[in-house]
């Protein structure tokens, strides 16, 4: 009760500082980076100690533990050093080997509790589509894929250099919205596009779309790249569009779904894959535009620093009770 | 009867999707069937509704414990149906897409649903370590194979992992934890799933025929149902 | 209207954390909260979806006008009855009389669901995987984009072993999952050797997860810090 | 992505050696012959030739609906010259205007009109494209679409399909006749019964969760046949069970299931609606719906099986929690590791199908068992006999080697 009312005490000094005050926030110095982590391991190493001498922690602990690594890096100038795996390098020579001008279908499948980890992805491959002059056709079969691929374009076209290329809504991209039936809606874009989006999101008919009007199916699309927490996603797309179409196709998945993905990569049936937050911040990298990817990375490092110090504590409380104890 | 005809149209239903692969003219039976079955579900979204409304009515009739949260579900799941049914504050009227950008329905969900969904789903991060600090212990043999191959993935994308193998010459490159990481991925990891996948494609079958034929019918209702 | 939003999802957003603590008030009507309006939400989006989408326009298509401004007519799939009845023979539970030929739908669904999944899933998981794991084990294909044609590249070591693990590790796999024969022997033997592999691969994905668990985690905390309480610069 | 591509070899033959004439004659661009100009402007107009060789066949397999062009792309349509930017594709139908259906891009050499109906008849022709400029090429005979009957294409799909699906339907019915087939244990099924039982004894409910998929996932449908199995168990002990499902189609069916275990067992009035709700479609409410059951209701014994996606943790770790008795399955390889973190007994993939075939313990669902082995071993030997050709082939160079493994990807290959 203690904690949560100084927490609530705290919200409430923090929120009428910003609302009033025009507080702009707080950000650590290097040095008081510095000293915070060394704390956070000191106070790790005592809960080891406790541990070894048959003192075990309760689950809130860890649950506090997470929430500090995470939002504490946050505040934090520090960065950390970014090493580009093969497959983002990979899809990242896919894109790099487009003309401009290029088709590119990006399909949103996902909705916003993945948007941490995907959205960085959406915003640096369209950043890298826009500012290259690739036509952009978003589509989603993940009802609020559509409103993500908005949010993502949005704040791009406010950038200064994209603004500077006047993009046009129906000539340069447009967003087809979402079509239900998951595989199927795939499946009968090997068909016809329209067949599946007689109108776009806002409704406009799909004929008065100058970019798509020419679009008759995936024969027309020069590169597919697919945004995906599950199904539907880069598995389906796969099977249906690659396999039986032939499109030429990258993933963005979450971390989770990555590891399914190395089959179709080593098949050859993906075209470059960025798994989670590190394929963001790395393709965040490589296209040269550094942005929320590469900032979360720190909080994720620190986050696995802990998850793999509650792993080595759990395993000295099992050796030391005797290989029984269950907590 | 009663039993027979069930039993006879699964059979049907899906021998014919079977053999509809191999035979062009009926490609596209799937599709179709599959619409049906959106529409089905939809049907059935009905006695779902009606089931959710009878459960926390009665909660509330009774003064079952809890019975004011009742209230609170009730009066949202209504609200959401009025609002999303009529499409009321949509700009594009009663003829635009339901979730189109201001409808108060796109409003509650960005406002409303998007929140408690990611939350719930950030929950996970809590639970993940959790789990990893209480039940990832070297048990076994096996429990010990899956801690380690975590491990090493773990470490090998922090910048810890990086660090302490950084020593290791370029020529030995394959022992660097991140590189151990990415091959673990690609090899190891690959085998076992593809081991898993094709025996998952092969319990489909046979479970697919068992309901086919008929062998797996307790879905059709007890032998004496009359 | 902003702001009050933004105090509303934050209000909303920890509640559902406060779970972590225990069970509590303020968890069971956020709960109460998101029950309520998903239900909600969902059956408004199928209905527009399916029953208006789907269904209505199925049956009397709506005139549409190309960009040129002729009138494009559709013909009516009169197919989608078919469906309809099907459904309206689900809501026959309501009268407990004839409640059993609610039975018809569900055995057409479950036939459905078995009919396609059958060769789906045997297609592309167990032919095209067995395909994928027929390779020499001294060095790997390479897709020659030219011919589409598979090329071979040179030996190398790393390959070698790779591919041993590949293979291996899928044989062994599959005897762990063999139902016919006891796990004793030489076959029993083998039969670990995949359920080690299989570990592996439950091992590694758990890693992976752990990553993406986290990044949620910390979109909440950006949300939360950033653009609730403006903490974060 | 192998072998998907309709260019034959001697396509590519022709087409590598046009390249290399055109690369010989590269000088005398300027003076190529202008006849398939169409359009032409006041301004300065870069000329290039027309596309050649442009034929129009009857996609094979198919309802008529596809037909497919090839021709050889224009001789200026070089990489880095980019004076062609595209193709662009015109069709007559019964002998109508030309309309355009397709542009494609710069060095494009096919296309698959999949828009065709049967009775009718085409004629094509494609034109390169410059900034400004149409260079047509021939036009093709007139062409009709055919439809097949049935899909060679996939006739080892069907063969093998065959074999395998034959082996599960002779196994059943070898086992309908009496004959005993042996079927390994699988360590911990007996679990299931013991897990029902402890719920019994400690007075506590069973909580039942079908996954969070519909009807239409297979997974689904695995779950409740195990339902289907445990639900007589329940109905016999008479023990508590409570299963929230987040699809109204699975609550109807596993109603059904349940109801139907309680006649079987002979207490019809001990059945009520009430033991399966419909909570919601959304995922996470949900997860937090059932979370907040697990903590309230205090349930002896948890089953997880079916679909499951990122909840599988929440839901099992919270199970955990509570100190039930977890058992667990699904087909989806990515939540199986939390599964085996935080149950106490996990069913991994293919088990997930086979349980409910063990659990009846009716031999002719055992049987099925038996036909599924029949695929592992087909895989099994198919992988190393391909493996060990591939290998020596390669290292060897044996072409009789190459030959097998070349037959054996084809057979396996489904694109």
């Amino acid at each position: 009760m203690l904690v949560a009312g100084i927490i609530l005490v705290l919200t409430v000094i923090a929120y009428l500082a910003k609302v009033v005050g025009g507080f702009e926030g707080v950000q650590f110095s290097p040095t008081v980076s510095v000293i915070v982590v060394i704390l956070l391991a000191a106070s790790l190493l005592w809960i080891l100690v406790l541990t070894l001498k048959g003192r075990l922690i309760g689950r809130r602990v860890v649950f506090l533990y997470v929430g500090i690594a995470v939002s504490l890096p946050l505040f934090m100038s520090i960065s950390q050093k970014i090493v580009i795996s093969p497959e983002t390098q990979q899809l990242y020579d896919a894109i790099s080997e487009l003309p401009s001008g290029a088709k590119v279908l990006v399909s949103f499948d996902y909705d916003p509790p993945s948007a941490p980890e995907l959205q960085p992805m959406a915003e640096a491959f369209l950043y890298y589509c826009f500012t290259h002059d690739f036509k952009v056709i978003v589509i989603g079969l993940w009802p609020q894929g559509p409103q993500q691929a908005n949010l993502a374009i949005d704040k791009l076209l406010a950038l200064p250099e994209i603004e500077a290329k006047n993009l046009q809504y129906g000539i340069d991209y447009v967003n087809l919205g979402y079509q239900a039936g998951n595989e199927f809606v795939i499946q009968r874009m090997g068909g016809s596009f329209e067949s599946m989006f007689p109108t776009d999101y806002s409704g406009h008919p799909y004929s008065d779309l100058e970019l798509v009007r020419n679009i008759r199916n995936f024969s027309n699309i020069d590169y597919s790249f697919n945004l995906s927490a599950g199904y539907p996603g880069t598995q389906e797309w796969v099977q249906v569009a690659v396999d039986r179409y032939g499109l030429s196709m990258g993933g963005g998945n979450t971390a989770v779904q990555a590891p399914m993905m190395y089959t179709y990569l080593q098949a050859g049936q993906l075209a470059g894959l960025l798994g989670g937050m590190n394929g963001a911040a790395e393709f965040e990298k490589l296209v040269g535009r550094e942005d929320k990817g590469t900032r979360f990375m720190l909080s994720q490092s620190f986050a696995h620093m802990v998850v793999i110090a509650f792993i080595l504590i759990g395993n000295v409380a099992f050796i030391v009770g005797g290989r029984k104890k269950k907590l | 009867m009663k039993r027979q005809i069930p039993l006879f149209i699964t059979f049907f239903v899906g021998t014919l999707l079977i053999f509809s692969v191999f035979i062009p003219p009926m490609e596209t039976l799937g599709e179709n069937f599959t619409l049906f079955f959106d529409i089905i579900a939809v049907f059935a979204f009905f006695l779902g509704a009606g089931n959710l409304v009878r459960v926390h009515v009665s909660k509330l009739r009774k003064r079952k414990a809890d019975w004011g949260f009742s209230i609170v579900t009730l009066i949202g799941f209504g609200f959401m149906l009025f609002v999303g049914l009529l499409k009321i504050g949509n700009p594009g009227g009663i003829a635009a897409d339901v979730t189109a950008p201001g409808s108060w329905f796109q409003e509650m969900f960005n406002y409303v649903i998007n929140p408690l969904q990611s939350t719930m789903y950030a929950l996970l991060a809590f639970f993940v370590a959790s789990a990893s600090y209480r039940a990832f212990r070297a048990k076994n043999r096996e429990a010990t194979i899956l801690l380690m191959a975590a491990f090493v993935i773990l470490l090998g994308r922090t910048p810890l992992g990086m660090m302490l193998t950084a020593w290791i010459p370029d020529s030995l490159s394959i022992f660097q934890i991140p590189n151990m990481a990415v091959w673990i991925m690609n090899s190891f990891n690959l085998a076992g799933q593809r081991a898993i996948l094709i025996g998952i494609s092969l319990g489909v079958v046979a479970m697919s025929l068992r309901l086919i034929l008929g062998v797996e019918r307790t879905y059709l209702g007890g032998d004496d149902s009359g | 209207m902003e702001h009050f939003a933004v105090w509303v999802a934050a209000f909303l957003t920890l509640g559902i954390v406060s779970f972590l603590y225990k069970d509590n008030p303020w968890y069971k009507l956020s709960e109460a909260i998101f029950v309520g309006i998903s239900a909600g939400y969902w059956f408004v989006v199928l209905f527009w979806d399916n029953i208006y989408g789907k269904f209505w326009n199925g049956i009397f298509p709506e005139e549409l006008i190309d960009s040129a401004g002729n009138v494009v007519t559709r013909e009516p799939d009169y197919w989608l009855l078919v469906g309809a009845v099907l459904g309206t023979l689900m809501l026959l539970r309501l009268i407990p009389k004839i409640g059993w030929i609610s039975r018809w739908p569900l055995a057409f669904i479950i036939g459905c669901t078995s009919g396609l999944y059958l060769i789906n899933y045997f297609s592309s998981n167990m032919m095209r995987q067995v395909e994928a794991t027929i390779m020499p084990l001294v060095g790997h294909w390479v897709l020659d984009p030219a011919t589409s044609q598979n090329a071979f590249s040179a030996f190398s070591g790393a390959d070698i072993f790779s591919n041993l693990v590949l293979v291996i590790g899928t044989f062994t796999g599959l005897v762990y999952f063999y139902f016919s024969k006891e796990h004793r022997g030489a076959f029993g033997g083998t039969a670990k050797v995949g359920i080690f592999f299989i570990m592996i691969t439950f091992g590694a994905s758990f890693g992976y997860t752990v990553m993406s668990r986290m990044s949620l985690l910390i979109g909440r905390a950006d949300f939360l810090l950033f653009d609730w309480l403006g903490l974060v610069r | 992505m192998r072998s998907r591509s309709s260019i034959s070899p001697g396509w590519t033959l022709l087409l590598v050696t046009t390249l290399l004439v055109c690369i010989v004659a590269a000088p005398t661009f300027g003076q190529m012959p202008d006849d398939g100009v169409i359009t032409f402007e006041d301004t300065v107009q870069v000329m290039v030739a027309a596309p050649t060789s442009l034929i129009a066949t009857d996609h094979k397999y198919d309802d008529g609906e596809k037909i497919d062009l090839q021709w050889v792309p224009s001789i200026d349509d070089l990489p880095g010259i980019g004076t062609v930017v595209g193709y662009r594709i015109y069709r007559q139908d019964d002998g109508g205007v030309a309309e355009v259906i397709a542009n494609l891009p710069a060095k494009a050499n096919h296309y698959r009109d999949e828009n065709t109906e049967l009775g009718h008849t085409y004629i094509y022709s494609v034109a390169a494209l410059t900034d400004g400029a149409e260079f047509m090429s021939n036009l093709t005979e007139s062409i009709s679409p055919e439809r097949e009957w049935i899909d060679f294409s996939k006739r080892y799909l069907f063969l093998i399909a065959l074999l395998v699906g034959g082996a599960v339907i002779y196994f059943i019915e070898i086992a309908r006749r009496g004959k005993k087939l042996f079927v390994r244990k699988i360590a911990g099924l007996e679990a299931v019964d013991d897990a029902v039982g402890r719920a019994t004894e400690m007075g506590r409910p069973i909580l039942f969760i079908p996954g969070i998929q519909d009807m239409d996932d297979v997974q689904t449908l695995a779950g409740l046949t195990i339902l289907g199995r445990i639900s007589k168990t329940i109905a016999d002990y008479d023990t508590e069970i409570f299963m929230p499902v987040s699809r109204s189609l699975v609550m109807t069916a596993g109603r059904e299931i349940i109801k139907s275990s309680y006649q079987t067992a002979g207490r019809p009035e001990k059945y009520s609606d009430n033991m399966v709700t419909y909570i919601t479609d959304e995922q996470f409410g949900y997860v937090a719906a059932v979370d907040g059951i697990m903590v309230r209701e205090k349930p002896a014994t948890v089953f997880l099986l079916g679909a499951f996606f990122a909840e599988s943790l929440i839901l099992a770790e919270t199970g955990n929690y509570i100190g039930a008795i977890q058992i667990a399955g699904t087909a989806r390889p990515a939540q199986l590791p939390f599964f085996i973190a935080a149950c106490d007994f996990t069913l991994i993939g293919e088990e997930l199908f086979a349980a409910s075939a063990y659990l009846s313990e009716d031999p002719k669902a055992l049987g099925s068992l038996k036909g599924q082995d029949v695929g592992k071993a087909v895989a099994m030997v198919i992988i190393v006999v391909g493996v060990l050709a591939a290998t020596m082939g390669q290292a060897w160079d044996i072409s009789s080697m190459n030959s097998l493994v070349d037959i054996l990807k084809t057979i396996f290959s489904t694109s």
